[in-house]
């Protein structure tokens, strides 16, 4: 609507830009091959004074569960190993439960995740939220064990939606089903 | 190819380069893996947040125009004063939609517009009437005509009035009127015209005024039934030529402060049926005139306490009066004296104060973040509602 | 959808904090405050190697008439003084057509502007393309003359979808009527 | 106060920094402001652009599955040759729609999804039937049961086949079937079910194949009615949990390249009514492998002219096959020998080459710009198709 958003989109595109190619490319390599495959230490955060989720205006969380590491405001929590979208904990909702006002999808796909505070495998169940339209915050995309659609019950790309009244999509949990087989 | 082998290499090898960026050794990860700890225990799945029935007076309304994608807009739920989970909640608001928040019942409404194909085939104006704990939808109200006034957020677009008996519902064509509602029946009761008047700015028991194109306001009473009682119409009482006053009037006591391009206050007493202009006022001082301080923003003011804080541009033009601003002026309205200038360090586009005590100051900034800053004009944190969101303008809890 | 999108904006983000907050202001304050007021001159432009828009992987344009000077595709070009949204020339359409599929709306808020190249003040009908998403691309507001919903046919507020089978807006022309009755 | 006289000071202060800040003179205003030119002629009103209604081989769809409102994507074309107008048109694609061209008819199709208020109530599933030259919505095909699938952008949720005769969706709910629609009279015909099994690859003269979760591809034929006459089941030729295909094939010449997460590429012959599984082979020389070169990316390949393209990574490790990768192998398909290997300067995510002498590859890089290059590999243009914009998958345009 106003002329600053559109300064704002060119500010920050063009300060990418301007940026020399080499670390931008260091930054989103870090990113991208380093902080998704990096289990959490749960030391880091919970001694730092300016915990960081790597989402600027978004506080950072804890689940409060003992020997449950990290912020569940933050793509790298050990739960979202096999996660798409934008993380409910970011959007009303949390780790395990949905924003007022949306639904749980029942059917949903199914991710393996190490917690690092006590080495165990978890089966965590990915359903999604559905019936408002897409939150917007804290979008992340982890694919620990994704497989492609043709074995649904690993991929993340489908719409989960799909077992809701409605099937549009706001948000993604992640939530403890279980100690994997192995480690159990 | 012994994937696994090669994925816990790798882990091992990645670990040691996070533990070299958060500067802890490598023997810390055998620690944070103990062999003895219980498990986590499974969580019940197809939980559903709710919220209080009442919100604390820390939580505002911000209304994301979301222009990138205007059928998709929003309404989100914040808590000025949480540093986690300040995120509570949102509501759908589509096509250039209207929020108004009831005090009366615990409901929120919001107008809007949708299509049967998304963005073409068979249009429907409703009102939605949203439960304020469960956030589910009660009920929706059909807006006979669909001619609800689609304007970039705008509060006074859609207004309860009488004590949150009646929603009014601004339509515009463009010709103007309003939609009268019974808010606890939900029945449309009445369309009330106002040829050449835009805006529902409620005044006295049970009515609402409106300004027109020469600056002249109409004002209009109605009875329990939504028929029309009264009309009055106050004669021009500023320069829409030379200087106009934004649309969105600020209300502290009964007063909406109208403020004009330029920097006045223009007073309009709207407690009784027939609105009362009252003697216009500076912002600024003459050395402030010469280097052109002017209001500039989306949502320009708010006020209460008796005080009024509006956002202020130097160096103000022909055309500069959207653009936000770098200061917030709050002057206390009896003495018409500044009591604080706020230095910002992004300029404010919208604010909203909110009813906490003490105050609270909610700003959403040029670069469509919301900034939360303390009476004494202290910010106190940032939020980001969304990578798109446009959080053009800001409701306070009522309470 | 994907995490580079995330990491896109949290570094586009980050650099934008991590910028300077003086070079950032002054940044906004220029185009804000200048860009908006400065009459485009023609030369400047057409003298250019590298024209620039001001929107990075948006093409520069000319509307290809004598006496028409500057970028249809940038939110400096003189017709746009009081224009609101986005750019139809940057959408598939032009400064004075709208883009395939879309209809335009034939009630609108109307603009005085100055055109750099002969000096006169033209009459600009700032019609809005209807029917499709908003384009996205080119997002421009200028308020040259701009008064508030009260006197809508200056209001560049309002949804002038209204004329239009659909009120869904996707972008915003800005047609000459004819020279101003001062300057004519 | 002189406004006007006030105005007209500030704009000439403000031409004078403009000319500062270009180098030019004070001197050039007035030079700018010849007093005799003819005056600018008034311009028609109600002006739409048209289309092609063949579209150039330069030109692309760029499909935006728009994530942060997916209620409102969009199918942008583009002219990867243009220096200017690049952006030709777009039309809408809500809801993780699915696209297609039409060959043989001047028609684009577009599977998507409506609520009746927008992201709640009656759903219906469509497809969109545009035309090429005009853009605008000839009609709409209801797909019975609402059961279309929705899945991040993917060209195999829905196809043409049979010389575009028949125009075949995927439905998924979760379980599997595909709806056979007649592509000239927009008919409805029959549904089939392939339990078990995802996604449309057309193969032999009328029938498509899926694939399996174990691996296998279920390979089904039908008449001119759209009744089933064969179906065949080709046991499992890949091992999903080892090495997994990516579901996203390029076909050329009637083979479907699918290639895996650690590089190996799997050609299945879909030319005949029941598909042949070929040789496979791999992209990586050892010393690649070593170094965890692999496949990355959403449409991770392409193909043409006896060449396939796929974007790649190093230091792979599982969970990185949907991150992009900083080169793109080109292969001469025949030889298996790499022709080309692009070094990018930003990441890609998706790529598509198009159908022009020489070659263009269209990239959708990984800050969702899309880059364009040409046969040698060297990038000609870069754009920007929307400030929120995510065009994840490109289409060539057929010719």
């Amino acid at each position: 609507m106003n002329k600053l958003d559109k300064i704002f989109e060119r500010s920050t595109r063009k300060l990418a830009q301007n940026t020399s190619r080499r670390s931008v490319l260091a930054g989103i390599s870090t990113a991208l091959f380093g902080a998704a495959s990096i289990p959490l230490l749960p030391i880091a955060k919970a001694a730092s004074n300016k915990p960081d989720n790597g989402y600027p205006g978004v506080g950072s969380q804890t689940s409060g569960i003992d020997g449950d590491p990290g912020d569940p405001s933050s793509c790298d929590y050990w739960r979202y190993c096999a996660i798409d979208g934008f993380l409910c904990s970011c959007c009303g909702g949390s780790a395990n439960s949905c924003p007022p006002g949306t639904e749980m999808s029942p059917i949903t796909w199914i991710g393996t995740c190490k917690n690092p505070a006590d080495g165990r495998n978890y089966i965590i169940s990915y359903n999604d939220c559905c019936g408002i339209t897409s939150c917007g915050r804290c979008l992340c995309n982890r694919n620990e064990g994704d497989k492609p659609t043709y074995r649904p019950q690993a991929n993340n790309d489908i719409n989960w939606c799909l077992g809701a009244k409605s099937s549009v999509y706001t948000c993604s949990t992640g939530i403890i089903l279980g100690v994997a087989l192995d480690d159990a | 190819m012994n994937m696994t082998y090669e994925i816990k290499r790798m882990a091992k090898a990645l670990i040691c380069i996070a533990l070299l960026s958060t500067q802890l050794s490598c023997g810390l990860v055998s620690a944070a893996e103990p062999e003895n700890t219980p498990a986590l225990s499974a969580e019940p799945i197809m939980k559903i947040e709710t919220l209080p029935e009442q919100y604390p007076a820390s939580w505002f309304f911000a209304h994301d125009a979301n222009f990138q994608s205007l059928i998709a807009g929003r309404v989100i739920i914040v808590d000025s004063a949480a540093d986690t989970k300040e995120y509570k909640a949102a509501i759908g608001a589509a096509q250039f939609a209207t929020f108004v928040e009831s005090k009366a019942l615990p409901e929120l409404y919001v107008a809007e517009t949708f299509y049967s194909r998304g963005t073409r085939g068979d249009r429907t104006d409703i009102v939605s009437v949203y439960d304020k704990s469960t956030l589910e939808k009660k009920t929706e109200i059909v807006l006979p005509g669909n001619k609800r006034s689609m304007v970039v957020t705008n509060k006074h677009n859609m207004r309860l009035l009488d004590n949150d008996t009646f929603l009014v519902v601004f339509n515009f064509t463009p010709a103007s009127s309003a939609t009268i509602i019974d808010a606890a029946s939900k029945k449309v009761l009445n369309e009330i015209e106002m040829p050449g008047c835009n805006m529902i700015y409620p005044n006295g028991p049970r009515g609402f005024s409106s300004l027109c194109g020469d600056g002249s306001m109409i004002s209009i009473q109605f009875d329990e039934q939504g028929k029309e009682v009264s009309r009055n119409l106050i004669p021009s009482f500023f320069n829409v030529d030379e200087d106009p006053v934004f649309d969105k009037p600020s209300y502290v006591d009964g007063i909406a402060y109208f403020v004009s391009y330029l920097g006045d206050v223009v007073p309009v007493d709207m407690s009784g049926a027939v609105p009362k202009v009252l003697p216009r006022w500076s912002l600024l001082t003459k050395n402030e005139v010469a280097k052109n301080w002017r209001p500039s923003g989306w949502q320009v003011s708010t006020g209460g306490n008796g005080k009024l804080y509006v956002i202020m541009s130097q160096g103000g033009f022909d055309g500069s009066h959207k653009s936000g601003g770098e200061r917030i002026f709050v002057h206390d309205i009896a003495s018409k004296k500044r009591v604080l200038d706020m230095k910002l360090t992004t300029p404010a586009f919208s604010l909203e104060l909110l009813n906490t005590t003490p105050e609270t100051l909610a700003v959403t900034n040029v670069l469509m973040g919301v900034d939360i800053f303390d009476a004494g004009g202290e910010l106190q944190r940032s939020f980001s509602l969304g990578d798109s969101a446009m959080p053009l303008v800001l409701h306070a809890v009522r309470n």
